[in-house]
């Protein structure tokens, strides 16, 4: 493993109408990082890490991912959409699939894998999540941390380079958070690059390589979950941490 | 890899073209056979092709609606479908009526015979538009020849084959008798379906009589017939033939007793001479449906019935001139129209002479040649054919 | 680890995301463009064919047919007889509106009755109406009126509908029905009518004030508002004082004049450079909107090309529009009256023309109370006298009211279950009776969820009078349908036809959408 | 307490039922309150009179009824010939066959309990019974077998109900043998009950006599009721055992149509030496070609010159068609050629067609193509749409062997399906596209789609009509003929794809932002994200909004009376008015038309109401 930032945004700024949403952040993320976000809501976070994907189109500053610089490329978002998978704060399962179906989309329609073979490692991913007798089943039959689950095998299905968590657990009844996050941190120790948005401080202190504080549309602090929670920096870093530890 | 892969679908593709384009170009695109030309079809027309591009078009020259209707086997004639007595489809589907029956012939003097007849209903709105674009042969739905649609609209007419007029119908209980004249319709409530002649002639008649009248329209007649019985009309009005047949079928039904409803004026508010139409600069096609009438006609005037038709061709002092009509003698005309010698023969011998078809369709609907003008010349009616010769 | 931004690299154009979108769209375009030229070019040549060219000169020239009922049964023009159409169209429409919206809410209301009967009745009313074609039941209702002796057995000879079961319902010879129609009485106005009309707008603006005035009284909390009552009450004493002080309004003749004078006298530039202007200055102010809405400190850099294209249609369309004005002074002259348009005098000019001769002094009451009458030898109705209403127009409009009216109803009832069953049970919890909850409760939250469909029901309600052509009743499509069948111009018939409807529509759905937001408002 | 109270000796194990009886419910049902009494009594006289005067004018001797009943077929086909009416028999044979599959497959059976048969025919016989009794006039023979029929089964209805309150568990009846009743009684009433048939005479009077109900009719509709019975059971017996049946029976749906159209219509005259000599070397050659293409445009690592070369191919071909179809005949001294039926065009365009379509597959080929097996797949999918192209033009382009008396197409109720089927089924795609325009980021395509779908839903179908009957024909008159039936579906089809696509746009809009999102993250291409996402949920969701809108076109075919067009209503009221037997009447046969209407669109509703209910069971 090297130190390449696998990563890499110069200046990302982003505007909504005549809200500015991102003010101009600055990130490399390593390959084999664990990164987690924090900060108030309606502080970016959630922009930024949809502008990796292209979800939202940054307006000016510049991303790579994997050394690939975004821009209106037909081809390059092709080669960073296989490369990034993103899990979302709703789950966003595609209700009229089953949930094999849902895992194996991609692969075999954007990856062009042969069916059987996206089927083998569909099996094998919703093993890993811990949910392997629900493959036949329709989402809206699952709870939904199981949702969340197979939510998180279909972005691996793809073999990502990168996983993005957009807030993971928000929409989850406390009592399912934890499968959720057992699956992500499962993930983390095999060594996955991830940005994750989130409110789990537990999470993020036990997984996350580094912390990032965004306030608005700012990186405001960054470091290690030790310097973090137990020596914040910034006044506003440590307002935003007495208030939800 | 991938570079060859480019190079051999560009080529592909181009190859696709230029065979595609090389059977094109061998593919003969003569206007007059475009049925040859792509691969795939075959010649099932005759000589001349089915399809001259301009020959369906109003306004160009060209003669090929017989060969056209040679090659389909089937004449397609536009009738009405819906008009009593003349065109009427039965309930089998079958139609009959005066126009059938002049369909008829023409299919049995072009193609020999008179089943070959593919009836096209027409509204009024749409018949000419049909007869213009192509899809019918000839239209013969009670369509008066007026000196605008002749002129305008890129169509001739044939030889009148019945002399309509515009009549009224009232109530005898309202004082109206046949003398009646349109002077005394002031005041009155008169019905006719919106949209044709019928209904100008009846509003400028009325003002010229000088009587007022409340106009009242439906869309189709036998709404107004309706409204007539039940009174919500004091008068309707139609072609003198229709309101005859209404009249006949009430008082046939016991709705009415005979004499309650009188058609009125003696002389029609208009004339409405009834006949075939076909497009226009095909003299061909024109000669032809003018001499199917015609052949009736004569027939009708020189006694030749289909029941004595094969008799008198077998009769040695035959009259010269249906001699001719029906192709026995050499000198007949009808191979220099285009048509086969005894066409007039399958025609009166099919379909019948004139006064068949007429007795056979409008007797039982009560409408008689006698004394109207739809009698022979000689008796004193318009029934006037050319001189075979 | 600070590495400097550069600019964004460019992809090559058969990469380019935005580059692609934009070649699809403008081949897409000119594949539509081609359709439409070939049709276009297809049409003329066969019109050519045909000896005919399009051409507008009918709505100038007299058309020789007689219209079976409207303002005038004898148009002098084309223009006059679509013109006829068009206002027979508005009077199955509107008063159709009105007389579905009574009997939908009467109908969706009875489907919610406990009353087994009523409910049954309305069932199948509902289920009847709904599943047989329009087209069907009008021409059903056409022929029933045509024999209507066939089936009420008249017991009066003079056609007089005087009684039901021996009970007098109406002073004699108020109302006829016979098979030529209906006759009512009816309010016929004279030529006193505009200046009231005059005078009910001001007394509808005053209804206006004081109805606000009456809410301000209650929010102030001074007196119980009866607001609807104050600005009716304002409303019929203007209408009273106006049945006889309607003349005073005839000052406004002059200023009609004085304007009639200004249009038709001012050098037409004048007018054409106004109308540029004003083209221009619309576009500005959507433009400007448009960017402020967009604004973003780093400028317009920021715009998607889909604003752009936005901006430059705005921007293209307004010069395009100033240009015309600017440079054809023909279409101009006949908006402010200074020249034809169809080779009529319509502009605004003859408009407020018009206006002053109607305005100038009148004395009379401005309409005349008239009871139908029947003359001649043949019962017809008089032609002066009462309101008679026509077999086709009956048909029609019976037809409409009665179809539309089961779809009201529907969504009446639609409305009413959505109001959730809490309403109710506080309601009746509150004492109320069910009649009162009805009306006090459930229909105005109701109101809300019923509009949308309801405004839809209004849209095919007036695109469905076009169905009075199969009862010959004289709407704009009949009217045209006549003109091309003598004429042979289909096209600008089509194109008059289309224009109509779609402003009819237009306008009807602006209504709807205004009441629409004026309900969520409220809901705030 | 020591000794507490007791209220009750035994514990009643069985509840005791409600208060009821026809007292109570007209207490609960009828008259709860005064002003429900004084309602219920005032609706009541005015229902009473209404109904008895409407079965006086039904029963009235003057009513000529005989018009409709002589012209039965008339209304149903039109005018076609007798001998080849084993064609007819043969498309309702297959409709019949198919619906007693589906109803297998689908497994439309169902229980029903007692309590609600008895309910039915309570009030069927009741309903019956006050019919009778209404009858102004004596009571007269008809009469008063109609009324005891219907007292004798509302009292079994009665009695049943009674009966039933006895029982605890209520016994419950399969509605397949309740449907097979049904159809045991409809073959009764075919072979038994009388209706009046009117017999024309040379000198146009007539006789009418009751005779039993279609006489030649009657053993056909009998042997179509079998057909359906053992359809069903046969259905029911390989339901099991053959896993694709519902997929098999969609798709053979779907070819039905044209299939009927063909059986009934044409007959079509196959030329085999054509088909060997020239469909079969196109498809050969076309589909190889295309196959190959697609076999190596469909590889994963195709770079995005596929994309160029096929955009380049479909401009191409699009214009190839155009331009020699139209512009550049250097034999046509005017620049439109002319050619003389549809026929003819479409064989100049059945070499061109394929290669528009092959350039569509080329087009949408990296997004269905990638592993061998898939590209394989997809290009038996290409194969299989050609040979559906090339068989349609060769069927469409052969000449019929069947010769029709009358006009040359099938009219009355047959028509009004055709439209409505062709119409609905046209417009699908068509409306499909258009609400993905009106909903796409492209503005240009945003404005064009909306533009169309406002201007076509504010202008009333007749004028639509108009137009096509009249501006088509002059659009494209010396190009190509087109047959008023084919101008009226085209009308339909435009006017109806403005609906439909705002129908689909709802749907469109219903779902989540984050199935874009989702979609959008894993890399689906902008089809795939169509095609695979967006469209399947949205069209399931206006599922209702669509039965309706076929509803609705169904009842609107009745316009193309207007322009003329030999539809149910036009020959209910002018072509048997027009016979001279049936003069007059017209407001019969406008009633019997209403009915017919009446029958199909309540069917349909009622079926679509049924088939919400169990799709909304069956998403979850």
């Amino acid at each position: 493993m090297t130190d390449q930032a696998i990563i890499d945004c110069r200046g990302v700024k982003k505007w909504f109408g005549d809200f500015q949403a991102l003010r101009g952040v600055d990130l490399e993320v390593t390959k084999g990082e664990v990164v987690v976000i924090i900060g108030p809501s309606g502080s970016g976070k959630s922009t930024f890490i949809r502008c990796i994907n292209r979800l939202e189109v940054h307006q000016e500053g510049q991303i790579f991912v994997d050394g690939i610089e975004l821009t209106n490329d037909v081809r390059n978002i092709e080669a960073i959409r296989k490369d990034v998978g993103m899990v979302f704060q709703s789950f966003n399962l595609f209700p009229h699939l089953t949930i094999m179906q849902n895992i194996t989309l991609a692969p075999i329609w954007v990856k062009k894998q042969s069916k059987s073979e996206a089927e083998a490692y569909g099996r094998e991913l919703l093993e890993r999540v811990g949910i392997p007798e629900q493959a036949d089943k329709y989402p809206g039959q699952l709870s939904g941390g199981q949702q969340q689950r197979v939510a998180i095998a279909r972005a691996l299905a793809m073999k990502p380079q990168i996983m993005l968590f957009d807030e993971p657990t928000s929409a989850l009844d406390p009592e399912m958070v934890k499968e959720v996050l057992d699956a992500m941190k499962e993930l983390a120790k095999e060594g996955m690059t991830m940005i994750v948005v989130t409110h789990e401080m537990g999470f993020a202190r036990e997984v996350a390589d580094r912390v990032l504080f965004f306030d608005y549309g700012q990186l405001v602090e960054a470091g290690t979950p030790e310097h973090f929670f137990t020596n914040p920096q910034h006044d506003r870093t440590k307002l935003f941490l007495s208030q939800i530890l | 890899m991938n570079k060859i892969q480019r190079i051999l679908s560009v080529l592909v593709v181009l190859g696709v073209f230029a065979t595609a384009c090389t059977a094109d170009d061998t593919a003969p695109t003569t206007p007059d056979d475009t049925t040859q030309t792509d691969p795939g079809t075959t010649d099932t027309t005759i000589a001349g092709g089915s399809t001259d591009p301009t020959t369906p078009v109003a306004g160009q020259t060209g003669g090929a609606t017989l060969d056209e209707v040679r090659a389909r086997g089937v004449l397609k004639c536009g009738v009405s479908g819906s008009a009593v007595a003349f065109s009427e489809t039965q309930s089998d589907g079958s139609m009959t009526g005066f126009d059938a029956e002049m369909c008829r012939a023409v299919a049995a003097a072009v193609l020999g015979d008179a089943t070959k007849v593919e009836f096209a209903a027409l509204t009024a709105a749409e018949r000419f538009t049909a007869l213009a674009a192509g899809e019918i042969d000839v239209l013969i739905r009670n369509t008066t020849w007026t000196q605008s649609r002749d002129t305008t609209l890129g169509l001739d007419f044939g030889p009148t084959t019945y002399y309509d007029g515009q009549g009224v119908m009232g109530k005898a209980s309202d004082g109206f008798t046949a003398d009646s004249t349109l002077a005394d319709v002031d005041g009155a409530v008169l019905c006719t379906n919106a949209g044709t002649t019928t209904e100008k002639n009846i509003s400028e008649g009325a003002a010229q009589a000088g009587a007022t009248i409340v106009l009242s329209t439906v869309a189709e007649f036998p709404e107004a017939m309706e409204g007539f019985k039940a009174g919500s009309c004091d008068l309707v009005t139609t072609d003198a033939s229709g309101l005859v047949g209404n009249m006949v079928t009430a008082i046939r039904d016991g709705s009415i007793q005979e004499g309650d409803w009188v058609v009125f004026p003696r002389a029609p508010i208009s004339k409405e001479p009834l006949g075939p139409v076909y497009r226009q600069n095909d003299s061909q096609w024109a000669d032809i449906v003018n001499w199917t009438v015609y052949a009736t006609f004569i027939a009708d005037e020189f006694g030749a019935t289909s029941g004595n038709i094969d008799s008198l061709i077998g009769d040695a002092d035959l009259n010269p001139e249906l001699g001719r009509l029906f192709g026995v003698t050499d000198d007949e005309l009808q191979s220099t129209m285009g048509l086969s010698a005894d066409a007039f023969y399958q025609v009166i011998s099919q379909v019948g002479n004139y006064d068949e078809i007429f007795t056979r369709t409008l007797n039982p609907v009560g409408i008689f040649r006698d004394g109207s003008y739809n009698a022979q010349w000689y008796d004193g009616g318009m029934i006037y054919a050319p001189p075979a010769r | 680890m600070t590495t400097a931004i550069q600019r964004p690299t460019r992809p090559p154009f058969y990469r380019d995301v935005t580059v692609l979108k934009w070649v699809f769209q403008i081949v897409f375009l000119i594949g539509i463009v081609t359709v439409f030229w070939l049709l276009g070019s297809f049409s003329i040549a066969n019109l050519a064919k045909q000896n005919l060219a399009v051409s507008w000169d009918f709505m100038a020239r007299p058309v020789g047919f007689q219209v079976a009922e409207g303002f005038t049964t004898l148009p002098e023009s084309g223009f006059q007889a679509l013109l006829v159409g068009i206002t027979n169209m508005l009077r199955v429409t509107i008063s159709g509106i009105l007389a579905a919206t009574i009997l939908g809410v009467i109908i969706g209301v009875s489907r919610l009755s406990h009353n087994w009967l009523v409910n049954k009745l309305a069932t199948v009313y509902i289920e009847t109406i709904r599943n047989i074609p329009l087209l069907v039941q009008i021409v059903f209702w056409g022929i029933v009126v045509s024999i209507i002796p066939d089936i009420v057995v008249d017991e009066t000879s003079d056609g007089s509908l005087k009684s039901l079961f021996g009970l007098r319902l109406l002073p004699e010879g108020w109302i006829f029905a016979s098979p030529k129609g209906f006759a009512m009485p009816w309010l016929v106005p004279t030529d006193g009518r505009w200046q009231w009309v005059g005078f009910m707008i001001v007394g509808a603006v005053a209804a206006l004030y004081a109805y606000r005035w009456r809410i301000r009284l209650q929010e102030a909390g001074t007196a119980e508002a009866r607001a609807f009552l104050w600005s009716g009450g304002v409303l019929v004493a203007f209408a009273i004082v106006g049945t006889f002080a309607h003349p005073v309004m005839g000052i406004f003749g002059p200023v009609f004049g004085f304007v009639a004078a200004f249009f038709q006298n001012t050098p037409i530039i004048i007018f054409q450079i106004v109308l540029a202007g004003l083209a221009v200055g619309g576009a500005y102010y959507i433009i400007k909107k448009r960017l402020d809405e967009l604004r973003t400190p780093a400028g317009l850099g920021k715009l998607t090309d889909d604003d752009w294209f936005r901006l430059a249609m705005a921007a293209v369309v307004a010069s395009g529009l100033a240009l015309f004005f600017l440079l054809q002074s023909g279409p101009v002259k006949a908006i402010v009256g200074q020249g034809t348009i169809f080779g009529q005098e319509i502009g605004l000019s003859q408009l407020f023309t018009g206006l002053e001769s109607r305005f100038s002094f009148v004395s009379g009451a401005p309409f005349d109370f008239s009871l139908p009458a029947i003359d001649g030898r043949f019962n017809n109705y008089a032609a002066d006298a009462g309101h008679v209403i026509t077999r086709a127009y009956f048909a029609l409009w019976i037809g409409v009211v009665l179809y539309t009216a089961a779809f009201i109803g529907e969504a009446v009832r639609a409305g009413v279950l959505a109001v959730p069953k809490g309403q109710t049970e506080a309601g009746f919890a509150v004492g109320l009776r069910r009649s009162q909850l009805l009306r006090m409760i459930v229909l105005p939250q109701a109101f809300r969820i019923i509009l949308p469909p309801v405004g839809n029901q209004y849209l095919n309600l007036a695109k469905n009078t076009s169905l009075g052509i199969a009862v010959a009743y004289p709407d704009i499509v009949q009217v045209g349908q006549t003109i091309f069948n003598q004429t042979g111009q289909t096209i600008p018939i089509v194109i008059s036809w289309m224009a109509w409807y779609s402003f009819v529509s237009l306008t009807l759905s602006a209504i709807v959408n205004r009441w629409n937001k004026k309900l969520k408002l409220v809901e705030r | 307490m020591a000794e507490g109270t007791v209220f009750v000796e035994t514990v009643e194990l069985a509840p005791e039922p409600p208060p009821s009886g026809p007292v109570q419910w007209i207490r609960e049902n009828l008259a709860y309150s005064v002003s429900s009494t004084i309602t219920t009594i005032v609706i009541g006289l005015v229902v009473f009179f209404g109904l008895r005067a409407l079965i006086a004018w039904f029963l009235n001797p003057f009513r000529k009824w005989s018009a409709a009943t002589a012209n039965a077929r008339l209304l149903m086909v039109q005018a076609y010939p007798d001998d080849q009416f084993i064609r007819v028999w043969i498309s309702v044979g297959i409709v019949v066959v198919l619906a007693g599959l589906s109803a297998a497959a689908w497994r439309v059976a169902g229980k029903v309990s007692v309590g609600q048969v008895a309910k039915g025919l309570l009030s069927v016989g009741s309903g019956a019974l006050v019919l009778a009794l209404l009858a102004p006039g004596g009571l007269t023979g008809g009469r008063v077998i109609f009324g005891s029929v219907g007292l004798v089964i509302a009292g079994i209805g009665y009695m049943w109900k009674r009966a039933r309150k006895s029982s605890v568990n209520e016994p419950v009846i399969s509605t397949v043998a309740l449907a097979g009743l049904a159809l045991v009684l409809i073959g009764v009433f075919l072979w038994t009950v009388k209706l009046p048939v009117q017999e024309v005479f040379a000198d146009g009077s007539k006789e009418v006599t009751n005779q039993l109900i279609a006489r030649s009719t009657k053993l056909p509709w009998t042997v179509q009721l079998l057909v359906l019975a053992v359809s069903y059971l046969v259905g029911v017996a390989i339901r099991d055992s053959i896993s694709s049946l519902r997929r098999i029976l969609v798709g053979l749906w779907a070819l039905s149509f044209p299939a009927i159209l063909m059986v009934v219509m044409r007959a079509p005259d196959i030329e085999w030496d054509t088909v060997l000599s020239v469909d079969l070397p196109i498809f050969l050659a076309i589909g190889a070609l295309v196959g190959v293409i697609l076999y190596v445009i469909g590889a994963p690592d195709a770079g995005e010159w596929k994309y160029i070369v096929s955009a380049i191919w479909l401009v191409l071909a699009v214009l190839w068609v155009l331009f020699s179809w139209y512009l550049f005949d250097p034999a046509s001294s005017s620049p439109f050629h002319f050619t003389s039926s549809a026929a003819d065009v479409l064989k100049r365009l059945e070499f061109k067609f394929p290669l528009i379509l092959g350039a569509l597959f080329a087009l949408a080929a990296p997004s269905f193509g990638g592993a061998r097996a898939a590209r394989l797949r997809y290009i038996g999918v290409w194969l299989g749409a050609l040979v559906l192209l090339i068989m349609s033009f060769r069927l469409g382009a052969a000449s019929s062997l069947l010769e029709l008396s009358g006009t040359a197409f099938v009219g009355g109720l047959s028509l009004t399906f055709t439209l409505a089927i062709a119409a609905i089924v046209l417009s699908f795609p068509l409306g499909v596209l258009l609400a993905l325009g009106r909903a796409s980021t492209m503005p240009i395509v945003r404005m064009i789609s909306t533009t169309y779908i406002e201007l076509v839903r504010s202008v009333p179908l007749i004028t639509w009509l108009y137009i096509g009957s009249n501006l088509l024909n002059l659009f494209l008159a010396g190009v190509v003929d087109i047959f008023s039936v084919v101008r009226a579906i085209t009308a339909m089809t435009l006017f109806s794809a403005a609906y439909l696509a705002e129908n689909v746009r709802g749907g469109l809009q219903s779902i989540p932002k984050g199935q874009y999102e989702a979609a959008d993250a894993v890399g689906m291409s902008v089809v795939q994200k169509t095609v695979l996402i967006t469209l399947p949920q949205a069209l399931k969701a206006v599922i209702p909004a669509l039965v309706g809108q076929v509803i609705s076109l169904f009842k609107d075919t009745s316009l193309v009376s207007i322009i003329g067009l030999f539809d149910l209503l036009y020959i209910a009221r002018n072509v048997i008015p027009g016979q001279s037997a049936n003069i007059g009447s017209i407001l019969e046969l406008t009633v019997v038309a209403a009915a017919i209407y009446w029958i199909f669109t309540f069917t349909f509703s009622r079926s679509s109401m049924r088939l919400e209910r169990r799709l909304g069971l069956g998403t979850r």
